[in-house]
């Protein structure tokens, strides 16, 4: 096909506007268009029932590639997609690929999480760091754990006390758990949800907080420190432009800051220097592969062993994490 | 100049306008929807083409709106029961869940099996859960006095957290990295299809089995002929021996047995899995879809069509249009006014009479 | 020791603003079923005031408009409500239903260009007292003028009801319409005025959730707190003092499940987060049985239509 | 000053009936004038307009020779004319306070003065702070007319007063009105109790039908002349029966019954004894609001009792609900014609209906049986003369009385042993009140029994054998009717002789 022909889709759990999950998929879309490609969106797909047709409709109207920016769209998306052999599917986080025309892609986010780890544990006073946590799915265990050893590493004192929001996007009652964390005693809080309340609440409180998925930093100008941010761009216009060429292929990424696909947003000026400095080269060393975020020794919770002195944990271990680190307040919710 | 118009009070309710009131409202819907859409700065026409009708323009479409329409039917069919003798059962969607998850869980239990007894126990599992709890307000209302708007409604949150810890917890799938998911259901736990290539499933005949069954209670049987009075009037059903725990309890547990079918319709169709999110407030919509059809089992069929077009139509004109798909909303929304403004037809006449100065 | 006081103070505070736009939304409900009218569409106009106020805060940059113009909105959306129960007869139920689901679906129309912008910050009263006494400066100062009206509303509508000229009438009419037409109450305007004075509440209380709370708008943010307002009104037997409490119990309900997290409570964290709406339930209907109480307290025209033909 | 008010040519029409159709009337202060007239002449509809409350389609008011428009029962007050409504305009959980001063506007301190000195100059005694629904309908009246007083009304307005009032009760209120006519206030009052009339007032007006029939000065008339002029035809009244030997047969037996409420707006009743013997009319006479509703309640069933303490042929039937009851030949007539004998929007058949029995064979095995219905339906219609035969008219076309017609059709045609009805002639106008009395008299001729509940001691008396008088849910001991006069009757009615 000419290059130009090629049409994206791209199915969105929530709105593009969320500057969160959603608003990140839908700037990678943008860098898509701004490539060339024409691509279509649809908005707060449920991931019931609906998925389904959404993803047949958009199958049936002409589009070449569909991405589908969430978990729950794991088994609509392999299902339409045998019935369409001849479009693409990309589907975030997920793991099955049943069929040649799905692809899974997916970001290594803890690295960025050992980022904010290490500035956490530099500038915390209390050492109590508070994380708003989504689910209890291994992507956010091992995001805790990262978080922690990389703040255990400058502070072998802190605590990370979590509260579990079970929500992905609910910033009424992401701002209470946050709520919760700062009268327990956090001054830093980071999270795992994808909505601004939480930095909200944070600068409200005078303390400091962490964005998640975009840069959060003009909701809250003096709470943001860093954010870890979504940059699905490169990718994006990676693969349309692999289907425009024939040259897709069946793949499973895993991206982290080496690639791109994380990326630390700009440093706050509370920063201090020193600590400042030493971020930097962290983030050098995470995409060069020189530091990775598990490297052993690594304790659970009970004191055993996960990974040995000098050992670093393989993609296995690290997909199917569900365990706390040492360190970790709490047990993981059953 | 006073009194262009005049409103007279009807000695009878009109019975042709009982039926067209809601064909008025969908009219004026319609109307205000092209309004709508024309101040958000689409083009009228193209819009509510893309709403209404390209949706389902083929056969996939059409079967796509069956699909839509089932569910909705089937717990508004229900509601009919509890509505029709003034029961307000407002919690549908919480049923639906907990039918769904009592199914589910039953289906679970069958995941490694296959034989033509599971489908039936998994159905029946799911009626029984529907049933199970909307007997809480139920009993709550006859026994304790208790507001069954309000229990109904916060129960269904709770159902939603209950499906919430099972997904994520104890039912997650455990090949499946603890995502918030169980296990796909066998195959013998799902709900034949009608025909290749389309969702549409044998779902549908618990949709129509509901509308017969219900149109033969209301209109055949002394169980009809109860409700009808107790919806009139209390105190006449109280004067006619008629034993109001019994018919409060047995109402509430018809409309939740419709919803807990229509989870396990979703489920065991469509879906094949138990998760997050089972049902998209079918069980609040169809509250519209009851009234519109006016609580008349063959109403609903047809409410429940026309209600299904929304979501469906939201989809496509988002997709073709960018139409924001809060629409659909808006539109289930204005239909209920409008059926209900219209309503006054029913008991007004309105005569235009020269002016007097 | 101070650290524990303050502790505790500070979480009552926190209990305090989750209070907040139940407290307003309940208050506002309770007058209009004083006169005799259930509007089921709490949520609806909670979700619409919401919108507005962030919206006109977005647009016009000033927090008075967009306070107030919250308050109309919900005014506005609740003048549909009161001329189709009103003018049309309508069923307070139905009409109350189609509300809210009309309510949530044009505030997502409107609120798709209000996705993910900042809100401002408001400004809040005694800031600088805010360590200055152990215990209750966080419970006293520092909160938004919002936050300090709802607290005094309870009372106010307390005073309104009981004490003034006005109060009487929505009293009575709620108690018998008919009477109170003969005696040339015009019930009809009356029950317009509370219907539009709950929306403007609720309102006000969807205006404090995305400008003050978690100031932004998100989608349904109002997240079913329309319906606990709903159950509030019953759980007080229509008398608004008892709001303040029963929102107290609430909201602490919802803000106590994420301290027990934190401190590491081994509970279901679903099972927390229904506690709220299990303990409604269980309080409605130890309410609820005492029926000789509950007849003498509810309107005895709730969710009647007044019909008068002349 | 002296009060003139003058009605000219007043029409009203409601769709279907000519309520007022030109009615002319002049009223001067000092004088009392009553307005007399049988159920639905138009009475209520005049003085309503003269509150102001609806408007006439045509006419005029004239109040001290200047037009006024009563757009509003506000307008009315403005004018000083004040109105004590048929049926009681008071605000039950409000307090009694709080229901005077609801149409004032000065402060409540001036107002608590005003309404304690008018209290101290009638002799009215009433707590202020306490809700209305704890007072007794003769208080409910004094507060009614307190709030009229208020107002220091030049015209005052009271629209059958007597019909919930005790015999003293009465006598209180009507050395009331007398004194404040002396003081120059000028009374409409409305009754068709003609004996209050001639006691009462100095003019009378009739009405019959919407139209004015005679205006003349009460020495003109004399009781037997008002009647004919309010009929409007030489009546042949019903026989009183004659309370033959009767049998000692007993049928139903009711022994130390109870009911205790939990509705605060209901009446217990406590330790309640009676019999009825085969062919016998017991009546059960008191002034509404006394326990009657609760009393039909517990007899129909809709009120479970202790299964002995109600026994029909010996055989205790207390905890059957009102279909078991059927099945043991028991028929019931209550009270509220529209809200619970029958559904309006229901089809006639569909409200014979309602009167399940095993042998009527309306339900076969759960399903409507709609020919055997319609067959039943239409042997009522003709036995029971209602002036359809369409069955499939909904009720809410038939008038008042052709719907009790129906209703009591319906509950005979099964040849019932025992039919217990509650107040079965209220509102109806003479003809079906004759009509009904008939067919009550019949009953017993034929040697099945009658409990009747009634609030009208003339009917009482009439059709009873033994009568009883509640008060406060107390029963009064059985007294034979024969013997017992309405002067006495008022008196246990009022509570007099309750220990
Ligand atoms: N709102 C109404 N609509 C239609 N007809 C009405 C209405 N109100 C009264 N009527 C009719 O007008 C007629 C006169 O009624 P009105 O109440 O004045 O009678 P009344 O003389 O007061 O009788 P009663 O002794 O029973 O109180 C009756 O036939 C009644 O049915
Ligand atoms: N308030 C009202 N509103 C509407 N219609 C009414 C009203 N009151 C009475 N009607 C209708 O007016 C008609 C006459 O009623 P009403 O009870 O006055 O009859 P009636 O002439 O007294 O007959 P009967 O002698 O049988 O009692 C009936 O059809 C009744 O339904
Ligand atoms: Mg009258
Ligand atoms: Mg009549």
């Amino acid at each position: 096909a000419v290059a130009k022909d090629v049409k994206a889709a791209f199915v969105y759990i929530g709105p593009t506007g969320d500057h969160g999950w959603t608003y990140q998929h839908d700037v990678g879309r943008k860098a898509v268009e701004a490539a060339g490609f024409k691509t279509t969106y649809v908005e707060g797909v449920p991931e019931s029932a609906d998925a389904e047709r959404v993803l047949r409709q958009l199958a049936n109207s002409g589009h070449d590639v569909i991405f589908t920016t969430s978990f729950g769209y794991m088994n609509p998306t392999n299902k339409v997609a045998k019935e369409f052999p001849n479009v693409k599917f990309e589907h975030a986080t997920g793991y099955k690929r049943e069929h040649p025309n799905v692809s899974t892609y997916a970001a290594r986010f803890y690295e960025g999480r050992t980022i904010l780890g290490t500035i956490a544990g530099s500038m915390t006073k209390s050492n109590v760091i508070g994380y708003v946590a989504s689910f209890p799915i291994p992507e956010v265990i091992r995001g805790i754990n990262s978080f922690t050893l990389a703040a255990q590493k400058v502070n072998p004192n802190i605590k990370t006390k979590i509260v579990w929001a079970f929500t992905w996007y609910d910033p009424g009652k992401e701002a209470e758990a946050a709520k919760a964390l700062i009268d327990q005693g956090a001054d830093i809080i980071a999270q795992h949800t994808d909505s601004t309340a939480i930095v909200q609440i944070a600068e409200k409180a005078g303390i400091f907080a962490f964005g998640q998925a975009s840069d959060m930093d003009k909701f809250a100008p003096k709470a943001v420190l860093t954010s870890v941010e979504n940059n699905w761009g490169p990718y994006y216009v990676d693969r349309v432009k692999a289907v425009a060429n024939g040259t897709w292929n069946q793949k499973d990424t895993w991206h982290g800051i080496g690639d791109g696909m994380v990326v630390i947003s700009d440093l706050d000026s509370a920063i201090p220097a020193d600590v400042r400095a030493k971020v930097n080269q962290l983030e050098k060393d995470l995409a060069s592969g020189k530091v990775h975020s598990f490297t052993g020794p690594i304790y659970d919770q009970k004191g055993n062993l996960m990974v040995a002195e000098g050992k670093t944990a393989d993609d296995g271990m690290l997909a199917g994490m569900m365990t706390y680190v040492k360190g970790v307040e709490g047990d993981i919710p059953k | 100049m006073e009194n262009l118009i005049k409103i007279i009070k009807r000695d009878q309710p009109s019975r042709a306008i009982f039926f067209l009131t809601p064909v008025l409202a969908i009219f004026l819907t319609l109307l205000a929807g092209g309004l709508i859409f024309y101040i958000l700065g689409f083009k009228p026409f193209e819009a509510l083409k893309f709403f209404f009708i390209v949706p389902i323009a083929d056969m996939y479409g059409f079967s796509e709106l069956l699909l839509k329409a089932t569910p909705l039917c089937l717990i508004a069919i229900g509601l009919s029961f509890c509505f029709k003798s003034n029961n307000w059962n407002i919690g549908a969607e919480g049923q639906l869940t907990f039918g769904a998850i009592v199914s589910g869980g039953v289906a679970l239990l069958f995941y490694n099996q296959e034989g033509f007894y599971i489908l039936p126990i998994v159905i029946l599992a799911g009626a029984i859960g529907g049933m199970l709890y909307a007997s809480i307000p139920a009993i709550l209302k006859t026994y304790f006095n208790t507001n069954e708007i309000l229990v109904s409604l916060m129960l269904v949150y709770v159902s939603k957290l209950i499906l919430d810890y099972l997904v994520v917890g104890p039912w997650s799938n455990p090949e499946g990295f603890n995502f918030p998911e169980t296990r796909q259901f066998s195959d013998s736990a799902r709900l034949p299809l009608l025909a290749e290539g389309l969702r549409i499933h044998a779902g549908i005949f618990l949709a129509l089995a509901s509308v017969v069954i219900s149109w033969f209670i209301f209109y055949k049987t002394y169980l009809g002929f109860q409700m009808k009075v107790s919806g009139f009037s209390l105190k006449t059903a109280k004067y006619a021996g008629y034993k109001g725990k019994k018919m409060i309890i047995l109402v509430f547990l018809i409309s939740g047995a419709c919803a807990g079918l229509a989870g396990v319709g979703e489920i065991t169709g469509p879906i094949g899995q138990l998760h997050r999110e089972v049902s998209p407030d079918y069980g609040f919509t169809a509250i519209i879809v009851a009234f519109l059809g006016r609580l008349n089992p063959v109403g609903i069929i047809f409410a429940s069509l026309v209600v299904a077009i929304t979501y469906l139509g939201a989809e496509t004109a988002q997709i073709f249009m960018q139409i924001p798909k809060y629409t659909g909303q808006v539109f289930q929304g204005m239909i209920l006014f409008f059926l209900l403004a219209s309503d006054y037809l029913l008991f007004f006449k309105i005569k235009f009479i020269g002016s007097k100065k | 020791m101070i650290i524990e006081i303050n502790f505790v103070g500070l979480i009552i505070a926190s209990i305090m603003a989750s209070a907040v736009p139940l407290i307003l939304a309940s208050c506002g409900e309770l007058i209009t079923e004083r006169s005799g009218v259930l509007n089921l569409g709490v949520e609806g106009m909670m979700i619409i005031g919401a919108i507005s106020g962030f919206a006109l805060m977005t647009v016009t940059g000033s927090l008075i408009i967009a306070v107030f113009g919250a308050m109309l909105a919900g005014v506005l959306i609740s003048t549909i409500f009161a001329f189709l129960t009103q003018t049309l007869i309508t069923n307070h139920v139905a009409t109350g239903l189609a509300l809210t689901i009309f309510g949530i679906g044009i505030s997502a129309m409107i609120g798709k260009n209000f996705v993910g912008i900042p809100g401002k910050e408001f400004p809040v009263l005694f800031g600088n007292l805010k360590d200055a006494i152990p215990f209750l400066s966080p419970i006293l100062f520092g909160h938004s003028i919002v936050f300090y009206f709802a607290f005094a509303l309870p009372f106010i509508t307390n005073y309104f009801l009981k004490k003034t000229k006005i109060g009487l009438i929505v009293r009575a009419v709620g108690d018998s319409p008919d009477s109170a037409s003969n005696q040339g109450i015009n019930v009809r305007l009356v029950r317009y005025l509370c219907i539009l004075y709950g929306g403007a509440m609720c309102g006000l209380a969807g205006a404090y959730l995305s400008m003050i709370y978690t100031p932004q708008w998100i989608e349904n943010m109002t997240g079913g707190r329309g319906w606990i307002a709903l159950a509030l009104v019953v759980f007080s037997t229509w008398n608004p003092i008892k709001i303040l409490i029963g929102a107290m119990i609430f909201g602490g309900l919802t803000i106590i499940q994420f301290h027990m997290q934190a401190i590491g409570v081994r509970i279901p964290v679903q099972f927390l987060t229904a506690l709220p709406y299990i303990v409604t339930i269980i309080v409605l209907v130890v309410i609820s049985r005492d029926s000789r109480k509950i007849r003498l307290s509810t309107p005895s025209s709730l969710g009647k239509s007044f019909y008068k033909d002349n | 000053m002296k009060t003139n008010l003058t009605v000219s040519n007043i029409t009203k029409i409601y769709p279907g009936c000519v309520a007022n159709s030109n009615i002319s009337l002049e009223f001067k202060s000092g004088k009392i004038y009553a307005l007399l007239g049988e159920n639905g002449a138009g009475k209520s509809t005049l003085v309503k307009i003269l509150s102001g409350v609806i408007q006439p389609n045509e006419g005029e008011i004239i109040l001290n020779n200047k037009i006024i428009k009563l757009n509003s029962p506000i307008d009315a007050k403005k004018n000083k004319i004040g109105m004590v409504f048929q049926h009681f305009n008071l605000f039950e959980t409000l307090s009694v306070f709080e229901n005077l001063i609801i149409d004032s506007n000065e402060t409540r301190e001036n107002l608590r003065e005003k309404i304690i000195s008018i209290m101290q100059k009638y002799n009215f005694s009433i707590d202020l702070d306490i809700p209305v629904l704890n007072l007794s309908a003769g208080q409910k009246q004094k507060v009614e007319i307190v709030r009229c007083l208020i107002r220091n009304p030049e015209v005052l307005i009271m629209d059958e007063p007597t019909s919930v009032l005790t015999e003293q009760e009465t006598s209180e209120l009507f050395s009331s009105l007398k004194q404040f006519s002396k003081e120059g206030i000028l009374i409409i009052y409305i009754t068709h109790k003609l004996k209050e009339v001639m006691s009462l007032c100095d003019e009378v007006a009739v009405m019959r039908r919407g139209k004015l029939v005679s205006v003349s000065k009460i020495i003109d008339e004399k009781i037997e002349t008002l009647a004919n002029k309010m009929v409007g035809q030489n009546l042949k009244t019903v026989k009183k029966k004659i309370s033959k030997e009767g049998s000692t047969e007993q049928l139903i037996k009711i022994s130390n019954l109870n009911f205790s409420s939990e509705d605060p707006f209901e009446t217990n009743l406590e330790n309640i004894n009676f019999e009825v013997n085969r062919g016998e009319c017991f009546g059960i006479a008191g002034i509404s609001g006394n326990g009657q509703s609760e009393l039909f309640q517990v007899l129909s069933g809709e009120i479970i009792s202790e299964n002995n303490s109600i026994k029909l042929n010996n055989y205790p039937i207390g905890n059957l609900n009102p279909q078991q009851r059927r099945e043991y030949l028991m028929a019931f007539s209550p009270e509220d014609r529209m809200e619970q004998a029958a559904i309006p929007q229901m089809k006639i058949f569909e409200n014979v209906a309602l009167n399940n029995f095993k042998s009527s064979n309306f339900f076969n095995k759960g399903l409507i049986n709609e020919k055997k219905i319609k067959q039943h339906s239409q042997k009522i219609l003709s036995d029971f003369s209602v002036n359809t035969d369409n069955v499939e008219l909904k009720s809410q076309f038939l008038s008042g009385g052709n719907l009790q017609k129906l209703i009591i059709g319906r509950e005979l045609i099964t040849s019932p042993e025992l039919l217990i009805c509650f107040n079965p002639t209220w509102g109806l106008d003479v003809g079906a009140i004759n009509y009904i009395h008939e067919t009550l008299i019949k009953i017993n001729e034929q040697n099945k029994s009658i409990i009747l509940i009634s609030t009208d001691t003339d009917e009482l008396l009439k059709l009873s054998d033994k009568i009883s008088v509640i008060y406060k849910g107390k029963l009064s001991k059985k007294m034979n009717a024969d013997e017992v006069t309405s002067e006495k009757l008022g008196i246990l009615m009022g509570g007099g002789e309750f220990d």
